[in-house]
């Protein structure tokens, strides 16, 4: 059956992962704006004088559903071009997906993807 | 005043040609001096006119979507550009030059003579070419906002051409080119143009609105309103209030002189204005409970509009009524546009075109002074002049509407017809940026190329190669 | 300089009402000439200084959240066009109207008698109303910055009336009305209001920022400042530029004539806005490690605020030195603002009211031409004129501040318990722009609507409907 | 023209230090007028071309990203703050006083002597010092754009004080201040600048862009450009439109007296901009399929550039001839530096490099009347003038660009050596406002602390604390 | 049990979506901004001249929580409704979800739906 | 194993949740910007006279991926944190997930997170 890889990248490798994954023979995926909370920590910014503490830094989640089989591969081709080995280069994790739908053609399971 | 003489002046001057040497007007040093302060003076108020569009390009930009604000803002960038050439070329010929043919209806001279640096008694050709050159463009830009989100670009290229070279100066010649309606017997009066320029402008806009159709998703099957927010409510007031300076070059500078007259139309001006804006807020705020920003911002350029006609020939107390009345009737008119289903995203019809006719026959009600198209003192209706001056603004105001609507209306359905008016369904869903611009008006560089959240700009994002 | 004499004989024209006819000011032409031209560059001094209220305007907007945007614009909106009206009728009055009452403590006239169009010897009265129109405008727009984000719009309409109707206008007859403070034998000076304009308006934003109390969060229960960056540094820096070009409206304009004395007026205005913002800059920058953006603006700010009053009687080096002086003084100032946990969004209370006090005592210092005010040269402490002139300007800005103080005040104590000064805490969280005025500041169209990310506009999604 | 004689009596003024009475001027009450109005319009003229300063800011702020939008602000503030002072100290000394040094290729005098209040014949040196510093703000201001993006705060700061102090005051020297280019047989003729003010400012930026290199991510690795839009295309128009409304100072200004000239030049500055404007998008637009908005920006402004230094030499239909060719240059301009790798994000050095080389020469070819720096009629080629024009043009701009080109270049490198020319790779990723100056230029409030979908700038989420 | 339905659409056709899972009764929905890349591919836009390639294109995502009977009706509720026929229309999957609460009332399971 | 726990809160409780979570042991989180459609239901706007309906609230979305023992303990701490007893306070619920990795180091399953 299907997977739904979702990853939480750092925004400017976002190009690079999608090369890789284009590479990998990945068809599709979502992307969405995100801020991130972790070891990363925080930083503190300046204003007018005033300190203020930033702990959300800008992410980026990315999210492609595949099969199962194709699951493992695709979250190393991420993995790999996502990592930078600095802190904060985020996650990556599957869930399992019970059923998917093409929209335009309705094509269901393995061939929505 | 002396406004009327001077345009008259000036106008033998672009026909005679006189290539009088500057140094003639220099035999008396003081009248040198007035001679340049005059030219100085309605110079620098040309200036302060054309900084008005940078006003109407942010009111505009900030009353629609940010999908078409690249759009809208080349819109008045070019119909400024093309307006000028367009004007210097065939307009202002037509505006001001040669003899009045078909009795005062029309009237031709190679435009570009008036722009002969021939010294003239009183204006140089250079100094009123360049202010009446402004005052086409205010006339010209006035129509993108109600167009707005839904124009080829193209064809509203087209049209500003048209307006500046033809609709425009043919309304000059019949005003202040001297032609039939400054020859009745109790002649028009429009100190400032609250007719000529922003009633030519609201009244194509109406036209032009009115062709387009409603933006998509404006109105809902049931054929009730649905508000469209404007992008930026900043740009709106920001602009609102270069468009107030703006002003100040607008009506006082029409005295095209430096004398006496000026400041008191610039105290009416002004007053006028607060008045606009505070009468709208307040009938807006009863009527639908919360004093809206863009509305206030529409009231201070309806009694903007309101008081151009009047400014010269009224007291200071009547360019305050004059321009509180226009306030209220921005609020009115704006709703009533909405139902008719003329989709204004800018309220252009209401305060340039319903506004500018008040103003315009305020002037049979409340003229106390000579403002130099009167000709005579009290012509108003409230200091006895009776309906004489009424049934002339009543003639002047309905034969402008019919001409305009009726030219501006055949202009818009032939664009209609030939190379098309309105944008595709698709284009005008996505916006018109990337599509008729190649790119969007907003960037949004962090994070995702796509999506972005104003408009949809996007950057590679840098890698290393 | 002519500044005072004129100031009187405008008064006098107001009070006695002469309605001598133009044509007389015209016999000698250049007498007329230099009469238009007095008239002309004032009247445009006075465009310069309303053009100041489009850069209060970006400044407050920029240092604030754009879930307030409308709200703030639609203050500076409507504080302008109320402000103007009410001096109009009542403020003139008082600041320049009718005899010296209580020793020149009081007077009134009504103030529309000043906006009559009289020609006096100088100045018309109607430009001398415009220009100080715009001041007013000026000294009640100030306030909207430091209470933002919080204050009820109606109350804030309110306020408006009040402070160009009333508490202006009386510090407007203690001084340019000639009174007692312009009676002391040794009289006040303030060329162009850094006490007089700016003080009035900065000591009521004191107290205006003091009685609504902070923004929520912006103070941890610790009790530690916490940053609330604003949403739009480029609305801070274009705004900052917009008031430095209408500071050549506000200080040379305040000469009150077109004479040689303007451009020097003009060149330390200059200097002194380079200085402090450069000074600003350079301090920000060592006491918290990066130039900060909004500093170094305030610092422009800051020199224009600092030499406005001493701009007529101080030399070129000494302007220099003023400005820089304010610039620095701005960066601490808004610190010991912030530790006192007085929340002051734009730093309006040091601008104005702190850099205000502080260029007007400078007078004391560096005084060495007649500005028309002090009616001697070398009245500076620096060129041997002793402690004359400080205690004089230590009185002024004392009493100033007392009674600024204690007006503003009361005024806001009782909106307070009237028609309530703050919003409700769900409405200053969830944005004034939607609950004050019925929709967002920003638009956001393409995409989902709601949750628009910057501040949360949005438009119905196109359908066919 | 005037303009010379006036530069040279200024020069007088500023090296004897006549302390001259007001008073004298005053005997002649017309004279006295005509001087006061010489000075008031030049003043004016310096006003508008400071308001320039915001123009430029917005249209780079405009055509750059977000994530730098406070820094380029900030460097469009504090270069003018820095310049008008580095100016006023040394840069005007070195430009107009002391003696012809090396036969006019240098000279000195304390600046600020030229700043005292001395009344000079025509201009005060206040007057002249103000429109001056305008002009010299601009040539600094010009470059930040084209090293927008990337370059270190402190080092562009360091940059804009050589510039105004030494670099573009030789310039002066050689040119205004009557050096060796004004003492050829056939002396040089700039009228307002194309070379002397936008060659100075867009050649430095070519060295700027060029030291720098492009924008990480600006080309790919096999070197094909790629676009970085920018982040508001609407602050692009805004700005030009408002660059376009400076340049009535700049041109008209150049005049240096209130005369008769003043409005021709007024006129062929508004009728050169619209026809660059137009050129440039019918070029873009058959070139890359559709008109894109900020190349129009971009040839309103080639407009105004080339007819810079004609503007006083040329018939009106030539000013649009040359108008029309500076708009058509900056298309291909901008594609060529594009291609040779020299990234300048806001094409400022086509703008005011190119077109402002191609305005310098125009001369040559179209001079038909005396601009006060010819020295004679029909100078031009097309007049029967010949070529003894066209080579004092050419080695005017040969050695100027040397000139410029070796001293920006050996600045920018010796920054490079020592402090650093360009940001780290991070800081250039992350955006230069948070790194450089505390925070970001954008806030986003509602919803998300982090991740601002404009800049990423944030609040605190209110709490109760 | 429940299940997640995520819906990747065209934006324009949230409203219609909307409005027919209001007509199918359901009482909720969380919606967020996000790009899609996918077939649909990409296009040039051009800027002062030069070209850049937009590879990821404007999508909203749709998640709504409801019964595992409810699913498979809301999974072609919203395929109807957003489907244009034209490539790009998205694509809708769903996700097994162990456990729901309602925040405010704590309720649990299907009441918290 | 793993389970992501989702959680759809009211926005302006986004910093409170954050420092329940914290003191609660959680090392990170991802947060992204919603907008919620529910019972809480639709205001008007107005905007020059004319109204429009508002029915998609801002909404803050919180993804905390955590052991299958934490995840109830988690969603207790965002509900007591997130919960002002007001309508539209949100929903949090919880979905298996399959496998996880931390990119920087590689890490897998619950090291990863
Ligand atoms: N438990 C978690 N659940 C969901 N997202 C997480 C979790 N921990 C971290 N993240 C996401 O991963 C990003 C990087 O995590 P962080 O701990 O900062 O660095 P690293 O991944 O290198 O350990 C965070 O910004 C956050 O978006
Ligand atoms: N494998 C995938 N995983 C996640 N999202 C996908 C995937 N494939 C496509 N999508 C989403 O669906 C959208 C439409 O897909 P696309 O392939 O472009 O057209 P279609 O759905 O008609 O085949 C994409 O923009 C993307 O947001
Ligand atoms: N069935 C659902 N699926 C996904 N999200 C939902 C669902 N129902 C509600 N939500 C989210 O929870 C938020 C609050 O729900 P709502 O019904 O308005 O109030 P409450 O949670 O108090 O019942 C909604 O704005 C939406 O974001």
């Amino acid at each position: 059956m299907l997977q739904l890889v979702t990853a939480v990248i750092q925004p400017h490798r976002l190009e690079t992962v999608k090369e890789a994954l284009t590479e990998a023979g990945v068809a599709g995926m979502t992307v969405t704006e995100a801020s991130g909370f972790g070891r990363q920590g925080s930083h503190t910014e300046t204003y007018r004088g005033a300190e203020y503490e930033v702990d959300f830094i800008p992410k980026v989640k990315i999210e492609v559903l595949c099969t199962d089989d194709d699951a493992a591969r695709i979250t190393d081709t991420i993995a790999a071009a996502a990592g930078s080995g600095g802190i904060g280069d985020g996650k990556i994790w599957s869930t399992p997906v019970s059923s998917a739908v093409r929209i335009r053609t309705g094509e269901r399971g393995l061939e929505a993807v | 005043m002396k406004r009327k003489l001077i345009v008259g002046s000036v106008l033998s001057a672009v026909l005679v040609l006189v290539l009088a040497s500057p140094a003639m007007a220099q035999e008396d040093p003081s009248y040198a001096t007035q001679f340049v302060l005059d030219n100085l003076w309605i110079f620098m108020a040309g200036i302060l006119v054309f900084f008005m569009q940078a006003g109407f390009a942010l009111v505009e930009a900030g009353l629609t979507r940010s999908k078409n604000v690249s759009n809208i803002m080349m819109k008045n960038l070019m119909d400024m550009s093309a307006g000028v050439l367009a004007f210097a070329i065939i307009g202002f010929g037509i505006g001001f030059g040669g003899d009045q043919l078909l009795g005062g209806w029309f009237g031709f001279d190679l435009g570009i003579a008036g722009v002969e640096d021939t010294v003239a008694d009183g204006l140089l050709p250079s100094t009123f070419f360049f202010f009446q050159a402004a005052f086409a463009a205010t006339a010209a830009t006035i129509v993108s906002g109600a167009m707005a989100e839904r124009t080829k670009f193209k064809s509203y290229f087209v049209y500003s051409f048209f307006i500046t070279a033809l609709i425009y100066p043919v309304v000059l010649r019949w005003t202040w080119g001297g032609g039939w309606l400054a020859q009745l017997e109790f002649p028009f009066s429009d100190f400032a143009g609250s007719t000529i320029v922003h009633g030519t402008g609201g009244w194509a806009a109406l036209m032009g609105a009115l062709i387009l159709g409603p933006r998509i998703g404006r109105y809902t099957k049931s054929g009730k309103p649905r508000a469209i927010p404007g992008h930026s409510i900043p740009f709106v007031v920001l602009g609102a209030l270069i468009l107030f300076i703006g002003w100040f070059g607008f009506n006082p500078g029409s005295e095209l002189a430096a004398d006496e007259f000026v400041m008191p139309i610039a105290l009416k001006t002004l007053l006028a204005a607060a008045a606009g804006a505070i009468t709208a807020m307040a009938i807006n705020w009863t009527k639908d409970g919360k004093p809206d920003v863009s509305i206030a911002a529409n009231g201070l350029l309806a009694g903007l509009v309101a008081v151009t006609a009047p400014v010269g020939a009224v007291e200071t107390w009547a360019a305050v009524l004059i321009g509180a009345i226009g306030g209220a009737i921005v609020v009115f008119s704006v709703g009533f546009f909405d139902r008719l289903k003329i989709d204004d995203p800018v309220g252009a019809i209401s305060v340039h075109g319903v506004v500018g006719t008040w103003g315009t026959l305020s002037i049979a009600l409340f003229a106390r002074y000579d403002d130099a198209f009167l000709g005579r003192e009290n012509a108003g209706l409230f200091y006895g002049g009776g309906l004489d001056q009424f049934w002339t603004q009543l003639i002047f105001v309905v034969v402008h509407f019919v001409f305009v609507t009726a030219a501006a209306g055949a202009l818009f359905l032939a664009l209609k017809k030939t190379i098309g008016l309105r944008v595709s369904e698709e284009e005008e869903i996505a916006g018109l940026d990337v599509l008729e611009h190649g790119s969007p008006g907003y960037g949004h560089d962090p994070g995702i190329p796509g999506a972005g959240p104003i408009g949809g700009a996007r950057t590679p994002v840098p890698d290393r190669s």
